[in-house]
């Protein structure tokens, strides 16, 4: 796209005019910059500039050894590290074609769908605060805080916990894990009904959200949207159900789905995720079996040569690892498929159309971080 | 002595309690606004499960100080091509127009600026209308392209919604049927119940209009920080940043004053003229004394020996009030200023009720967007004012020719008008979902999506 | 004594700002100064005793035309507007015109000072105190007298509504 | 109340620079208000004359001028904006042609 930046700007002459929302603004999740092409106060178009937070993370892979690389995968999406280690974690452990052992699976899974409400609550808060409720965020951060409590407890860190060990745990569960999950369970039942009563039935929320950035199943599939987005259209697809993984086939949890597919049908597949992960967690705790928390794993670890291709549901969609081995200790070539990213093509066939305010609401209800998006 | 000396003496004499009244507000209003800033912070952290500022004095008494000194100190960046006399000129014309307004109000049956002018309650409401300016010239002055957005945003609401207020007052002023404000609240007293219950609608519609004029709660889409960074404060900074909040914070006193004189009864007690009722008199000093109390508690519990004296001292200083207001009730010479005294408190408490309203309002609704906010003013509000400025003037002929009982009147003619504003919503629905489904998504009829 | 003070403090300051309004190139800077003049003469109809219409010029004028007047100036004030002259080549020729028209006016002011009956010394007014309520007053007379022309103003500003909204509509 | 004379001498003087703005200036928006002015000087004379007579009427027709001010302006920005549409000027001497 040519940069119109000799674009005449009148504000009378209504031709088009390009308004920046920049890397520094205070409601793009992260450093994403959005070049809006408006007609007055409609959206003609939008084009987004990312790589302001590229680290490079795919090619430090290629000289770390398998083991090294694993904290790295915890600060591409840093609000929901768990689940890419356990990504990562389990497509080296199917390139070992090594089993984790029952019991580090059930905590696996525990942990990750903690992380999964606590990414969602992220998601609520900045959600609600950009549309302008003020209130959500603090009762979301005051949940979340209690699970970043548990996190702190099993690894000693709260946000990138590099939890797992490729082949199984390196920490035991400490002995009250049960109990806090527990309680953490029995009480967040009351507190997502307190969202609701703010949200759900607010009619501002409601006009705000209703048929905003409305995308088909089609225009999902094919733009390759993955997570709430595409089940909010319609689509049945989770991939703990469809390609289970860790503990998931244990556990009995149903797959919320939108109608319309617009921003208030993502909150409600969202808010009904929340509650589902919510059981599992009740379901696991009641029986994590006993036994060892390792796999026979060596402390060199050297995969055969060859390549997979592994994908878990993370709170934001489908991450999939792409993984080349060379037989050596390092990887040859480490390739993310991070939800964010793919997700954030959606923007713009959402916007457009919509007013400046809507943007706001759609870059929130995508529920993109920059992290992931850059690598 | 010369004859301009001996004028100058006499002006002084004859005008000497405005005067004095002036310069209390000029002086006071920053130090109320500024606890009326730390007032919302409390509450809102106390609605979100947090503390809220309580590093600066106890419990954050002193924060307004230590944020006053904070904007005094903080340099003063002008934007380079910025227009600077405008630049300069806008704040000051906003903070004016909110303390202007202010001298119209009557803070108790003794306590006014302008003696009773006989227009009154036109007086406050055309000068607070002036603030506008100040938005404007603001947004112009600092020529950013989000600041004159925010401006023109801003403009397009007051003006909508100023004439909603208006319309709402009328009604409201059909009832009074004067635009002084001493006699508006004589009227209320004299017929026994505040305008508030006789025209409910009015009184709501008022309500929302007023949160609409003061930039607040669902409808501050000017500084909505999300989209347009700050509206048109976006540029300014220190000293000129807060006279633009103290015009804002004042507004919302003036904004308040206006609904509690016209619709709750100025300084009336509640059941002003129930006299079984009348230990409500001695309220405000048991209320005061009582909040005395709580503090002497509390002061004992609080860590730092600075903090325990200034708890108090705020004990003492409630206890001095309740004094104030309980000896005229007991000693009979001083009976003549028990109205004042009490008229006054009543008048502040409705006052604090209607904005803790405000402020409760902006913790929990989310933000309206622009064209809701506009379709809201000009497709209901306004209507709907209109057709209850109609359904009142019906009401008082009812009542005066025909001798129908006056709530009787008021009711059906209430029923009246929220008959009208179901249609009208009703209408307003078909219309919207008429035209959402009106409008096709340019979805992949016109651009295939693989293409990408 | 007081009214004269507050009458010349207010007379100055119209005549002030309508002197500066007529002068500034920048459009906005002119509004002001308009508006400055416009709450002095308001003031002047105060010192009157015209409270009602003070709020009037207040709302209306300050708070409805101006308004206006500086939405279009926003508008339309475009740099390019700044950079052209701002007068008009023969603005000596008209300077002069209108001195001679205010001279003109002036002699025949102050020559018929002497003559009784013309000029200044009309029949004092009554004393403010004595005056009707002005709003009451002036909504009587409204409302009774002067109906027709009420109804007609009304139809007036209807009629400019209209036309303003078809003149400022995009050509669609 | 004060002689007369005061009045008259100020409305002249605010008749007289709103001419001189209508005459010399070359921006069609400053001679809209330069118009208000003079309608203003206008409202001067008519309240003055109605406090000294004691009779209301001047004040209710100065009430009427201001009608007829808001309609005047409201027409003729209207004309301003469609006529800056067309011609991206707002200086008086672009506007020679009675179609354009």
């Amino acid at each position: 796209m040519q940069d119109d930046a000799a674009q005449k700007q009148t504000l009378l002459g209504a031709d088009e005019l390009v308004l920046n929302m920049g890397p520094q603004h205070p409601s793009t999740h992260g450093v994403l910059r959005v070049k809006l092409k408006l007609d007055g106060e409609r959206v003609r178009g939008t084009e987004c500039v990312i790589g302001y937070l590229h680290r490079g993370v795919e090619k430090i892979a290629e000289n770390r050894t398998y083991q090294q690389f694993a904290p790295y995968v915890d600060r591409m999406d840093y609000v929901a590290a768990v689940s890419n280690g356990l990504g990562y974690c389990e497509a080296v452990e199917k390139l070992l074609n090594v089993e984790a052992p029952p019991r580090a699976k059930v905590i696996r899974t525990i942990m990750t769908e903690l992380q999964r409400i606590a990414s969602h609550l992220v998601w609520l808060g900045t959600h609600a605060l950009d549309i302008g409720a003020l209130t959500p965020l603090f009762y979301c951060m005051r949940e979340r805080e209690e699970i970043l409590k548990i996190f702190e407890k099993y690894c000693g860190a709260r946000l990138t916990t590099h939890a797992f060990r490729i082949g199984g745990l390196q920490y035991e569960a400490y002995d009250s894990f049960e109990k806090d999950v527990e309680r953490f369970c029995k009480d967040f039942e009351r507190r997502i009904q307190e969202y609701v009563d703010l949200l759900t039935g607010n009619s501002i929320w409601i006009g705000r959200t209703r048929n905003v950035g409305v995308l088909n199943a089609a225009d999902c599939i094919a733009l390759g949207a993955s997570g709430p987005i595409l089940r909010a259209s319609g689509v049945k697809w989770d991939l703990r159900k469809a390609q289970p993984y860790a503990a998931y086939d244990q556990y009995k949890f149903e797959i919320p789905v939108g109608t319309n597919g617009d921003t208030y049908d993502r909150y409600m597949v969202r808010m009904e995720e929340m509650r589902q992960s919510r059981l599992i967690c009740l379901q696991a705790i009641e029986n994590i079996p006993a036994g060892p928390i390792l796999g026979k794993v060596g402390k060199v670890l050297k995969p055969p040569a060859g390549e997979i291709y592994h994908s878990i549901e993370a709170p934001k969609g489908i991450l999939g690892y792409y993984i080349v081995s060379d037989g050596t200790t390092q990887p040859y070539r480490v390739h993310i498929r991070p939800p964010s990213f793919v997700n954030l093509q959606a923007l713009d066939k959402m916007a457009r159309g919509h007013l400046v305010a809507d943007v706001v609401a759609i870059i929130g209800t995508l529920d993109i971080v920059l992290g992931e998006v850059d690598r | 002595m010369s004859p301009t000396l001996h004028a100058v003496i006499a002006f002084l004499q004859t005008w000497w309690v405005e005067l004095v009244s002036g310069v209390v507000i000029v002086a006071v209003v920053p130090l109320i606004t500024g606890y009326m800033v730390l007032m919302e912070r409390k509450l809102m952290a106390d609605m979100q499960a947090r503390l809220g500022p309580m590093r600066v004095g106890p419990h954050g008494l002193l924060q307004p100080i230590a944020d006053a000194v904070k904007l005094l100190i903080k340099e003063d960046i002008i934007p380079d091509d910025a227009d600077k006399m405008v630049f300069w000129l806008a704040p000051v014309v906003s903070m004016t127009a909110a303390l202007t307004a202010m001298a119209g109000i009557a803070f108790g049956p003794a306590f006014e600026v302008a003696r009773d002018i006989n227009v009154g309650l036109l007086f406050i409401v055309g000068v607070s209308s002036l603030g506008l300016f100040g938005i404007v010239l603001g947004g112009w002055a600092s020529n950013s392209h989000y600041s004159i957005m925010g401006a023109l945003r801003s403009t397009a609401q007051l003006v909508s919604y100023e004439t909603a207020a208006g319309l709402a007052l009328v009604s409201g002023l059909l009832m009074a049927g004067t635009l002084n404000i001493r006699a508006i609240v004589d009227a209320q007293y004299s017929s026994g119940v505040w305008f508030g219950f006789l025209t409910p609608v009015a009184f709501f519609i008022y309500a929302v209009a007023s949160i609409a004029e003061t930039n607040r709660a669902p409808f501050d889409l000017p500084e909505a920080e999300s989209e347009l960074v700050a509206g048109y404060m976006t540029e300014y900074s220190g000293f000129r940043w807060a006279c633009y909040f103290l015009g804002e914070y004042a507004n919302m006193i003036v904004v308040g004053a206006v609904a509690t004189t016209l619709f709750l009864g100025g300084w009336l007690r509640p059941f002003p003229r129930v006299h079984w009722l009348n230990w409500l008199d001695a309220v405000p000093a048991l209320f005061t004394a009582a909040v005395g109390v709580y503090c002497a508690l509390r002061a004992g519990k609080q860590p730092v020996r600075v903090q325990v004296w200034f708890m108090w001292a705020v004990a003492l200083a409630c206890f001095a009030v309740a004094l104030i207001l309980a000896v005229p009730l007991a000693v009979a010479p001083l009976k003549f200023m028990v109205p004042g005294l009490n008229g006054a408190f009543w008048f502040l408490l409705k006052i604090t009720g209607y904005i803790y309203l405000f402020m409760w309002l902006r913790f929990t609704l989310p933000r309206y967007r622009f064209d809701q906010l506009m379709h809201l003013g000009w497709y209901i509000l306004i209507p709907l004012a209109i057709v209850n400025v109609l359904a009142v003037g019906v009401a008082m002929i009812l009542e005066m020719e025909y001798g129908w009982n006056r709530w009787l009147a008021l009711i059906v003619t209430t029923i009246l008008t929220l008959a009208t504003a179901l249609f009208l919503l009703r209408l307003n629905d078909k219309r919207a979902a008429a035209a959402t489904s009106a409008v096709p998504p340019e979805g992949p009829a016109t651009e295939d999506s693989y293409a990408g | 004594m007081l009214d004269k003070v507050i009458f010349f403090f207010f007379a100055g300051v119209a005549i002030l700002s309508a002197a500066l309004m007529v002068t500034r190139r920048n459009a906005i800077h002119s509004a002001i100064f308009l508006i400055t003049t416009l709450l002095a003469t308001a003031g002047i109809f105060l010192q009157l005793r015209a409270e009602f219409l003070f709020i009037a010029q207040i709302i209306l004028y300050v708070g409805g035309i101006m308004v206006l007047f500086i939405f279009v100036i926003m508008l339309v004030n475009l740099d390019v507007a700044l950079h052209q002259i701002q007068f008009s080549r023969q603005k000596w020729v008209a300077l002069l015109v209108t001195l001679a028209l205010a001279a003109e006016v002036g002699v025949m002011l102050w020559s018929s000072r002497g003559i009784p009956g013309q000029g200044f010394l009309l029949p004092n007014a009554a004393p403010a105190s004595q005056l009707p309520a002005n709003t009451e007053a002036l909504a009587g007379r409204l409302f009774d007298a002067y109906l027709l022309p009420f109804e007609i103003a009304s139809v007036l500003l209807l009629v400019a509504m209209v036309g303003a909204v078809v003149m400022a509509k995009k050509r669609t | 109340m004060m002689p007369i004379g005061y009045y008259l001498f100020l409305s002249m003087a605010l008749f007289l620079i709103g001419a001189i703005g209508v005459i010399t200036r070359r921006n069609v928006i400053v001679v809209l208000m330069s118009i208000e002015l003079i309608l203003n000087a206008v409202n001067i004379n008519l309240v003055a004359f109605s406090r000294m007579f004691g009779d209301v009427a001047g004040q209710v027709f100065a009430l009427f001028i201001i009608a007829d001010a808001a309609a005047e302006a409201a027409v003729g920005l209207g004309i301003i904006i469609a006529f800056f549409r067309n011609r991206e000027t707002v200086m008086e001497d672009e506007m020679d042609l009675l179609k354009w």
